[in-house]
Order: C-alpha cells, then structure tokens, then sequence
C-alpha cells in the first residue's frame, strides 16, 4: 500500500540519516579495516541517534497539538 | 497502466487520502530533518551507552526553539508586509 | 495560477532558509525559552538575510544581462 | 482529471510557457542557493542593524566570483574533452 | 502527448528497462555523493598537481569504511526488531 | 535517449560539485576579480576532483561485485 510504502521510505532515510552522522563521529579517520572499538562506537551512536529521533519526534508531536487545541480554543472564543 | 474510472465519490475520497498522507509524509520529513539538525548542535561528546549530561533537555529545547523561531520569523513577515501595504494605501 | 504558485514556493523556501540561517547564529545554546534579546537577534538577521538576497539577486541578474548582450554583440559580429 | 484535448498551436504556446516558467524557477533556485552559500563565507559576525565593513561587497563579490568559477570549470572540462578527442583522433 | 499503445511483451522490456535505468541512476547518485563526503574527510591540503601522501588511500578507504558502517548498522536494526518480536512472542 | 540524458545528468551534477567544493578551496575569501593563482588553484582542484571521483567509483564498483559473487556463492551452497 501506499502508506506502508512511505513508512518505509521514512525508516530508510531515518537509517541513511543515522549512518552518515554516525560515520562523521565514529570514523573520522578511516583505515584498512572496522576495528571492534568503531563497532562499539557506531552500536552506541546509533541507539543515541534513535533515541534522539525518539525526543524530537515526542517533542515535535507534542507541541503541534498543544497548538491546534490552542486554535480551536481561540476559534471557539469567537 | 489500464485507465481507470473513478466516480465523483471516489475521486473525492481518494485526493483527501492522498492529502492526509502528504501531510503526513512531511511532518516525517520535519522530524528527520530537526532530528540532524538537533544532533549537530547538541551531541557533540562521543557516544556513549546514555545521553551525556544536559544532551537529552537541549535536544528537546532544539526543537522548541526552532519552533519558536519559525513562528517568529513567520510573524515578522507578515508584519512588514502589512507595514508596507499600509505606507502604499498612505501614499 | 502556475506563476503565483512557483513565487509562493520561492517565498517560502527563502524564509524556510532564513529561519535555518538565523535558528543557527541566534540560538546556538537552546534553552528553556526564547529571550527577548534571541528575539532581537532574529529579527536583525532576518532583516541581514532578506538584504543579503537583495543584493545577491541584483549581483546575479546584471551578471546574466551582461553576458546575454555579449553573446548577443558577438553573434551579431559574425 | 478528465482528458484535455489542446490543437497544436496551444500545446505549443503551453510548452513555451512551461518552458519559461521552469528557467525562472531554476534562476529563482540558484539565486536562493547562492543567498545561503555566500551568507556562509560572508556574514560572519553577530547580526547587526546594518551589515558590517566589507560584507556587502564581500556578497556581490562572492556571486561574481563563483559564476567566474563555474565558467571557468566548465572551459577547462571543455578543453579536456577536445584534447582527448584530439588525441584519440591522432592516434 | 498521443496516446501510446504497447502490447504486453513490450511494456515488460519497457518496465524492466526503466528499472535497470534507475538503478543505475542510484549507483551514480551513491558514488557521487561518496566522492564529496570522502573529499571532505580526506583532502584536507591546498589542492596540488597530484594527491599528497595519504590522501589516495584515504579515499578508497572512507569509501571502503563507508560501505562497513552502512552495513553494520542495517544488520544492528535487524537484530534488534529481531529481538523485539521475540520478546512480543515470549509474552 | 533516456540512457544518454541520465549520463549527461550525472556529468553535470559532477561537475556543479566540483565547482561548488573548488570555490570554497581555492576562492575562501572572494575580491574583485579572480587573479590567476585562484584559476591555476581551481585547475589543479578540477583534476584532483575527478581523480577523487574515479577512485571512489572503482573501489565501490570493486566491492559492489565482490559483494554480489560472493552472496551468489553463498545462494550456491545450498
């Protein structure tokens, strides 16, 4: 369906997000091999990023509502 | 690829679907987005098994702020552009 | 209309930009809320950005102007 | 979503249009990439009530020297090309 | 803009044609973006008449290294909604 | 063709990236012309951009084959 379709695209562009920045931080030298310390650093970088997705989405939803009651309020006063 | 034929009911049902999904697809787009930009400015340790002190509150102020700022700056827009209307009608 | 659509995209890319620009020299330790003086802020670097594309958009339309009537003066000189 | 049906002297006249409109949109495009990327190396203090010594010029400097830029890459991938040719020509 | 008829066979080449073509597309995309993420990060130098020591290798490995990392984190996704459905079924 | 347009797209958006990355090297403070140590920069920076695009392209066309023989390696052991 369609909108399984953009959920996923949302995911994988969520990953592509996630690799990018987690690469800027973990492999800001690269050499001839992944050593086990990147891996741990990439395996932490992307539970924070996750978890940073998981704040600003909270964050972000949380106030849109806040202000569309507040709209609705104010439409109601007229 | 065969044509298909909608009735008005149908067609309507199907642009508000589309419509909510499109709405939809770009609240996704804002939080990704926000998502990078937030991260940029808060976490800046290495990355560690939980956020550092202070990264989760400046994530979640980001986006507060960046709000804030985008009604702000959307605000003052408009007020210059009725400032400017107004100095036209005066004139 | 077409016309009126494709300037209002613009319009809003511009100002979603501006806000990027701004978000990134005027806030760069977000706290609790919003001060008066991150407001005044705002509000000067708006005004910076919209006269940085005035003066961008004048620079970038005589340029153009200028090498269309050369390739014109050289056509005609053949 | 019904089918238009256009004689060809309108869908031609359409075409031009749409032919236009899109090179606007594109200069409206670099002009609003160039604002941001210019306003990067340029504008580097605190924003005041006025632009500081040298940022105004450093601006229309910036758009000038890129576009010499462009031009400039774009002659000397021209020229590569037309050795290559040459060589391959001569060999 | 006349309608186009195409029997089965063709639009079967045509799909996959067009398939092949986009694919492709995304292979030039990822390789371009590569070359400015791995410019950044490894050339570092006022640009010289060839590469400086260490900058070539450096290329192929951010390239290299790049590909590990988007790797290694696909399988950590899966692994973990792996054990997020385990733990669903264990309850 | 639509081959041939695609290969043109690709050679322009590498060539508007080279353009982009050689200004900011070779051009980071811009004056009133570009003076001829800025051109011989921005020549030397166009050759090491399309040396840097040919040895990402190998090594990840490289890999990508060597990715995809050995998963039909592994498809044939079982």
């Amino acid at each position: 369906s369609i909108r399984s379709e953009l959920a996923l695209v949302n995911v994988q562009e969520l990953i592509n997000k996630a690799t990018e920045k987690c690469f800027a931080k973990c492999v800001p030298k690269p050499g001839t091999s992944l050593t086990s310390s990147d891996e741990a650093c990439l395996a932490r970088c992307l539970d924070r990023y996750m978890e940073a997705f998981t704040v600003v989405s909270r964050t972000y939803t949380a106030r849109i509502s806040r202000e569309s009651s507040q709209l609705r309020g104010a439409a109601a006063e007229i | 690829m065969d044509q298909l034929q909608f009735d008005d009911a149908t067609k309507k049902e199907l642009a508000s679907f589309l419509e909510r999904e499109q709405a939809h697809a770009r609240v996704n787009d804002s939080i990704r987005n926000l998502t990078g930009m937030c991260w940029d400015k808060c976490i800046t340790s290495t990355p560690g098994s939980r956020f550092a002190r202070g990264e989760e509150s400046c994530l979640s102020n980001c986006v507060e702020r960046f709000l804030d700022t985008s009604i702000y700056i959307v605000t003052q827009v408009q007020r210059q552009q009725q400032q400017l209307l107004q100095a036209q009608g005066d004139s």
